[in-house]
């Protein structure tokens, strides 16, 4: 599939979840394309992770289908998408405490892509060059910083090799310049790997810094979707954000 | 199989198992508190219960004291033996995590029965009270005064944990810890002080088990350890952490218990109990009562 | 980094040694006389079983404490095998038999218990496996001959060498295959798994398939463990085959020496087994109580275990992290 | 980081444990023989503990006496030798029972082992483990036919009949008023190798005395109910009734029989009924029930009266067991001396070829290593167990037990 003459990596159609009597994705439609950064911004609540977890079926959607490189995969078990061509972090870092970063970049490399040996463990010091981490390879990462853990992280994810990385929330817990070092990260993983990324964000600044596109969240619906600098200007999600400004 | 042959012996059976799972849930109380703030499977629970069993013997045979004033003589008492306890010997282990705590629970466990078997004898003991083998009538239907007794003290118990959890500072404080150590600790409560004190709430019930069970059952110093293995799964029945589970969780499995042993077999009472466990765990992975918990990432 | 072949090579060295002392120890003594050969026997087949509660419990997180439903598996199908007259006296197929037995019945079990529960409820989800079979086995008619349990004539006993002999080697392959899966991508899965569910299934782990894999190699082993102790042993019945000594202890061994170490459970199983001993020696009435006892200062002392005491690094994250965590993180 | 020096401490006690092992090891048979050792395994703490208690006494009293006789003459000696006793707890545990007679013949290199106690829990183990090391295993309490299926050449066996104990029920019965005998009796069992097979007995012989069960109900061991079980005899109306099975479950069964109003002409128990524990438990609620008696005080063989005695004097209360303990060790004594070797075979033929007096009565085994010794039966009633069989020796006779209301 052709979008704009480039291939739609990512496609999500009409996904609502709700728990309980909580809507909380109500008919969201999105697609990412080949190498483009997406970013997915909404106020507290607005069910960015639960789409995130909707995409990697932490969650099965009530309806709507998930479709990755034209191919439905709705409901597929989780490592089995990773296997297919995505990769994701997480908000609350999971990263395996008791090994190393090298391990922890490995794994991905070894089931998140399938690669064995000499290869896999290229792949694995690749990445970590790639995220900066090449010189911690070898500590534990119970002892790294945060910030360390969130590039490990990133690290994995992109050692699987996979069509499409979702980062949650990357910079969440980090100082200026630990986010200055992220933002060049998630860039260089775009233009060295060519690879598509759906970020969420808290931080807005960042997202319209760095973007290609921008969708809006709020209640579960998607509100606006384009250009960063529209978004920017765009009424509803001001409102969104700042609440509806005094008659 | 054999079929009951009236209504009223189905309800006597119904009854019957009712009351033998309260004696369940009774045990499975303090077990669920402990666990819900150690995160152990505290294996000596039933060596604590035998205990408190051997002391209202002693009471009861050394002094005209009536064996049902030993709920209140227990409850103080143990409650200061599991604040002992925990200060003494699981605080310093807490820190170090659930398996050493859990090991630290089978030494205890290890101890007590055999120091309790050297005190009293590993002989067969049992307390005899006013109301041992009395029963009402009720139309043809028969039921044990002193399981009747078990069954209030059960309800009460369970109510009061509730109250305390839901009404008390403490026990929010208790309930807040067992959500979230670390947060409880943000909040400014001290997580040994909070640990500690349900840890010994935990030893006080287990006391009152002890005396419930006594009452009702012959026991020896190894009798508690069977027990409290009914008694967890009656807590894994009703749902882990909740306050309520582990009383429905043992009425069910002594329902499930008698009714299998009348129309089935006796000798399968136990197999059908464990495989309606399992099965229950399968279907419903957090228990009747306890909460489906959505994780968060 | 660089010290690791060097490592590597006196660590191989020292184990070499010890395999080699255990080798010919009973060809130097008096094997039928002497209890230290029994003793070592006993320890062999311990090393076994704890190593079998590891690979699922330490590495993968999997804490079962339904390993006496696994060895009563292994215990009864070789005793059935063997008076039904399809095998032999210490058959090595009977014994591979009933390690499949054990394998299956983990299978079956484990696809259901490992899908759905987690943590806390696994545990006592395999507690319920041990104590249903043990019903069935009591249950069990002609079969398995119900409490009267399974006989047979003790005449073909010859020595315990072999004996000794097929439990060392038991344990050095199952500790030569836990090696080789810990160092591998095997035991990276497993690990991550322990470490993360969640991480390790979006990082494209297949953490079921890897859970039964642990479980059911875990599994196997006890099986072997209990064929060789029916063959021991002459009869079987209920109270001997599902004992709960065949979970608590092995358990206990793997905590002392170090939960998801790989030297650890054996270190473990050696000094409780000498402290047990020692004990029974200098108070012969009262060894129960000092046992307990000892139990309660060695948690006391050494609360991470002996491993992570020798190596001296306290991983406390690991503990947190080990069996219970499910529950910790996700109320 | 660790102290260095507490590293070393903890290695050295760890080296300490290990080798304190191998020093142990060393305990070399003397060949100047100064006293008998024999080794013993029992049920001290567990489920089995209750027996285990009295049976350490019996033991211990029967070592004591032939000490203070001055030992037993052993010919190949020459001289008498003092008997020790050496005793494990095999904590009612088959593997534990097994390792036990492994430490005894290889740690403490006994010369002979008196038995253990509750057959398949601990004596079968601790037999076939005698049997490995060809080491004589004088053996009591396991079932004949557990016996045989070892083809033991190292053991012999003394226990009850299970043959006579069964028609002993069925004559007590009948010896009530014709009116008063169960005309619908059911069995009770637990579900153990005992409980199996003293059903089987009884129920085969049933019909030669004119009987036929009418229930046959299971008891798990260590179950807490038995209400349903109680309501299909009511329903079956089961009116007399054979019990088999330990104390806790005695009592609870009796118990709950009052609680459901369910009264029988005659309650026979086995096991779980002798035990003063049991009449402790229950008071006058155990007045009128029957229980077994592997040996009783009133027993006119020498020496009876004064152990029972003896018991009553330690421990305040009646056994209907020691003798027979006491008995086992009587015979070995005696067969050491008419053997006037302590190898384990020729004790072991000793055994076979003589006959014994002992407080237990006479004892004879046959070619198989086998002795059966007669039941007694016992009424209880105040507190008492009055010996109403053998008829002959008794000296009361059975009563009808009440209706609950009517007591």
């Amino acid at each position: 599939m052709k979008n704009n003459g480039k291939d739609v990596v990512l496609r999500l159609e009409k996904i609502t979840k709700s728990f309980g009597g909580l809507m909380a994705l109500n008919g969201v439609d999105l697609s990412v394309e080949q190498g483009q950064i997406v970013g997915l911004i909404g106020p507290n609540g607005a069910g960015k992770t639960t789409l995130f977890n909707v995409v990697t079926s932490l969650y099965k959607p009530d309806k709507g289908d998930v479709y990755l490189a034209g191919k439905k995969i709705t409901g597929k078990p989780s490592h089995q998408l990773c296997h297919l061509g995505i990769s994701r972090t997480f908000q609350l870092v999971k990263t395996f405490l008791s090994l190393t970063a090298f391990k922890n970049v490995l794994i991905g490399a070894i089931y998140g892509h399938g690669m064995r040996g000499r290869q896999a463990r290229e792949e694995a010091l690749e990445a970590l060059r790639l995220v900066g981490l090449a010189d911690k390879k070898e500590v534990v990462t119970a002892h790294m910083t945060l910030s360390d853990r969130r590039l490990l992280e990133v690290a994995r994810a992109l050692a699987a090799k996979p069509l499409i990385t979702l980062v949650d929330e990357p910079m969440a817990g980090l100082n200026p310049s630990e986010i200055i070092n992220m933002l060049k990260v998630i860039k260089r993983a775009r233009n060295e790997r060519n690879v598509a990324i759906l970020w969420v964000e808290h931080k807005v600044d960042a997202i319209f810094r760095l973007c290609d596109r921008v969708a809006v969240l709020d209640y579960g619906r998607k509100i606006a979707e384009g250009k960063p600098e529209e978004i920017a200007q765009n009424k509803k999600v001001i409102e969104a954000y700042l609440g509806k400004p005094p008659p | 199989m054999t079929t009951f042959p009236s209504a009223s012996v189905f309800f006597q059976v119904l009854i019957n198992g009712v009351l033998l799972g309260c004696m369940y849930g009774v045990a499975a109380i303090g077990l669920s508190l402990i666990f819900g703030t150690m995160r152990i499977i505290f294996l000596a629970q039933g060596a604590v219960m035998i205990l408190a069993a051997y002391c209202i013997y002693w009471m009861a045979t050394l002094s005209p004291i009536n064996p049902f004033f030993g709920f209140l003589l227990i409850l103080p008492v143990f409650l200061g033996l599991g604040w002992i306890m925990y200060k003494g010997l699981f605080q310093k282990v807490a820190k170090a995590g659930a398996n050493p705590s859990l090991l630290l629970a089978f030494g205890l466990m290890v101890l007590l029965e055999h120091v309790m078997s050297l005190i009293w004898s590993p002989t067969t003991r049992s307390v005899i009270t006013s109301t041992s083998t009395s029963s009402l009538t009720l139309g043809s239907i028969n039921i044990s005064v002193t399981r009747l007794i078990v069954a209030a003290v059960a309800l009460m118990a369970t109510a009061l944990v509730f109250l305390f959890l839901k009404k008390t500072m403490l026990g929010k404080a208790v309930r807040a810890a067992s959500e979230d150590m670390s947060a409880a600790a943000l909040l400014g409560i001290s997580p040994t002080y909070v640990s500690a004190v349900t840890f010994a709430i935990g030893i006080a019930l287990a006391g009152v088990a002890g005396v419930a069970a006594c009452i009702t059952y012959p026991f020896d110093p190894f009798f508690g350890f069977l027990f409290s293995l009914k008694a967890l799964i009656a807590v894994a029945f009703g749902g882990l952490g909740s306050v309520g589970g582990p009383l429905v969780g043992g009425v069910m499995l002594g329902v499930l218990e008698s009714m299998s042993a009348y129309t089935f077999s006796a000798g399968w009472a136990d197999a059908v109990a464990y495989a309606a466990f399992l099965l229950i765990l399968i279907l419903r992975p957090e228990g009747m009562l306890g909460r489906r918990s959505i994780e968060k990432v | 980094m660089l010290q690791e072949p060097l490592k590597r090579k006196t660590h191989l060295s020292i184990a070499l040694a010890l395999v080699f002392f255990f080798v010919i120890y009973p060809l130097l003594v008096d094997a039928e006389a002497s209890y230290l050969v029994f003793l070592f026997y006993t320890a062999f087949m311990y090393v076994t079983l704890s190593q079998g509660w590891n690979i699922a419990a330490g590495y993968a997180g999997q804490v079962s404490l339904g390993q006496h439903a696994f060895f009563g598996i292994g215990c009864y199908v070789t005793a059935i095998t063997w008076r039904a007259g399809t095998a032999g006296y210490l058959d090595p197929l009977a014994m591979l038999m009933s390690g499949a037995g054990a394998a299956v019945v983990a299978i079956v079990v484990g696809l259901p218990l490992l899908a759905k529960l987690r943590g806390d409820y696994f545990a006592l989800g395999t507690l319920g496996l041990g104590e249903i079979l043990r019903v069935a086995a009591l249950n069990g008619g002609s079969f398995t001959e119900g409490a009267a349990g399974i006989s047979i004539p003790s005449d073909v006993y010859q020595s315990i060498k072999p004996y000794y002999f097929i439990a060392l080697l038991i344990s050095v392959l199952t500790m030569l295959s836990l090696w080789f899966i810990a160092h591998s991508r095997i035991g990276l899965a497993l690990v991550a798994i322990r470490e993360d569910e969640t991480a390790a299934s979006a990082n494209g782990i297949p953490i079921l398939r890897y859970k039964i894999l642990a479980f059911t190699l875990g599994a196997f082993v006890t099986g072997l463990c209990g064929s060789l102790n029916a063959y021991f042993v002459f009869h079987i019945d209920t109270t001997g085959a599902f004992n709960l000594n065949w979970v608590i202890m092995p358990i206990l061994m793997v905590i002392l020496g170090g939960v998801g170490t790989f030297v650890g459970p054996v270190l473990g199983v050696f000094s409780l087994i000498a402290a047990f001993e020692l004990i029974r020696l200098l108070t012969p009435q009262l060894h129960p109580i000092f046992s307990g006892a000892f139990i309660i200062l060695v948690t006391l002392f050494l609360p991470d275990g002996i491993m992570s005491y020798l190596t001296g690094h306290k991983n406390r994250l690991l503990h947190k992290l080990s069996p219970f965590k499910w529950l910790a993180l996700n109320k | 980081m660790m102290k260095k020096t507490t590293k070393i401490v903890f290695l050295l006690t760890c080296l300490f444990f290990l080798s304190s092992l191998f020093f142990t090891m060393q305990q070399a048979r003397a060949k100047d023989k100064k006293e008998i050792l024999i080794g013993t395994h029992m049920p001290l703490s567990g489920l089995g503990a209750f027996t285990g208690e009295e049976q350490k006494w019996a033991y211990e009293q029967a070592v004591a006496d032939i000490n203070k006789a001055g030992g037993i003459y052993v010919k190949e000696y020459g001289k008498k030798l003092p008997v020790r006793l050496y005793e494990i707890d095999d904590e009612s545990n088959p593997t534990k029972a097994a390792a036990a007679v492994e430490r005894l013949i290889k740690r403490v290199k006994v010369d002979l082992i008196l038995s253990g106690q509750v057959g398949a829990m601990g004596v079968l183990p601790g037999m076939i483990t005698a049997e490995k090391y060809h080491k004589y295993y004088h053996g009591a309490v396991i079932w004949v036919p557990q016996f045989l299926q070892q083809h033991f050449k190292y053991c012999t066996m003394y226990f009850m009949d299970p043959g006579q104990g069964a028609a002993m029920v069925f004559e007590v019965w009948n010896s009530l008023p014709e009116k008063d005998h169960p005309k619908r009796p059911a069995l009770f069992l637990e579900d153990t190798f005992d409980g199996k097979t003293i059903g089987n007995v009884m129920e085969s012989l049933a019909p030669k005395f004119g009987y036929k069960f009418v229930l046959r109900l299971t008891m798990p061991m260590g179950a807490k109910d038995f209400t349903s079980q109680i309501l299909k005899a009511k329903g079956a109306k089961v009116d007399g009734i054979f019990c088999m099975s330990n104390v806790p479950e005695a009592v609870t069964l009796v118990r709950q029989m009052k609680e459901n109003r369910f009264s029988v002409k005659a309650f026979q128990g086995f096991k779980g009924t002798w035990p003063s524990n049991f009449y402790k438990s229950l008071g006058k609620d155990a007045d009128y029930i029957l229980c077994d008696g592997f040996w009783s005080i009133d027993y006119p063989y020498k020496g009876a009266k004064e152990l029972g005695e003896r018991f009553y004097k330690d421990f305040g209360r009646y056994s209907t067991n020691v003798g027979m303990y006491y008995a086992v060790a009587q015979i070995l004594w005696q067969a050491i001396e008419k053997a006037g070797t302590l190898d384990d075979l020729k004790v072991r033929q000793a055994v076979l070829d003589n006959k014994f007096e002992t407080v237990n009565g006479p004892a004879d085994y046959d070619e198989r290593g086998i002795a059966l010794f007669p039941l007694g039966d016992n009424q209880w009633l105040n507190g008492k167990r009055r010996n109403i069989y053998p008829f002959d020796l008794a000296k009361y006779k059975i009563m009808v037990i009440p209706p609950w209301d009517k007591r």
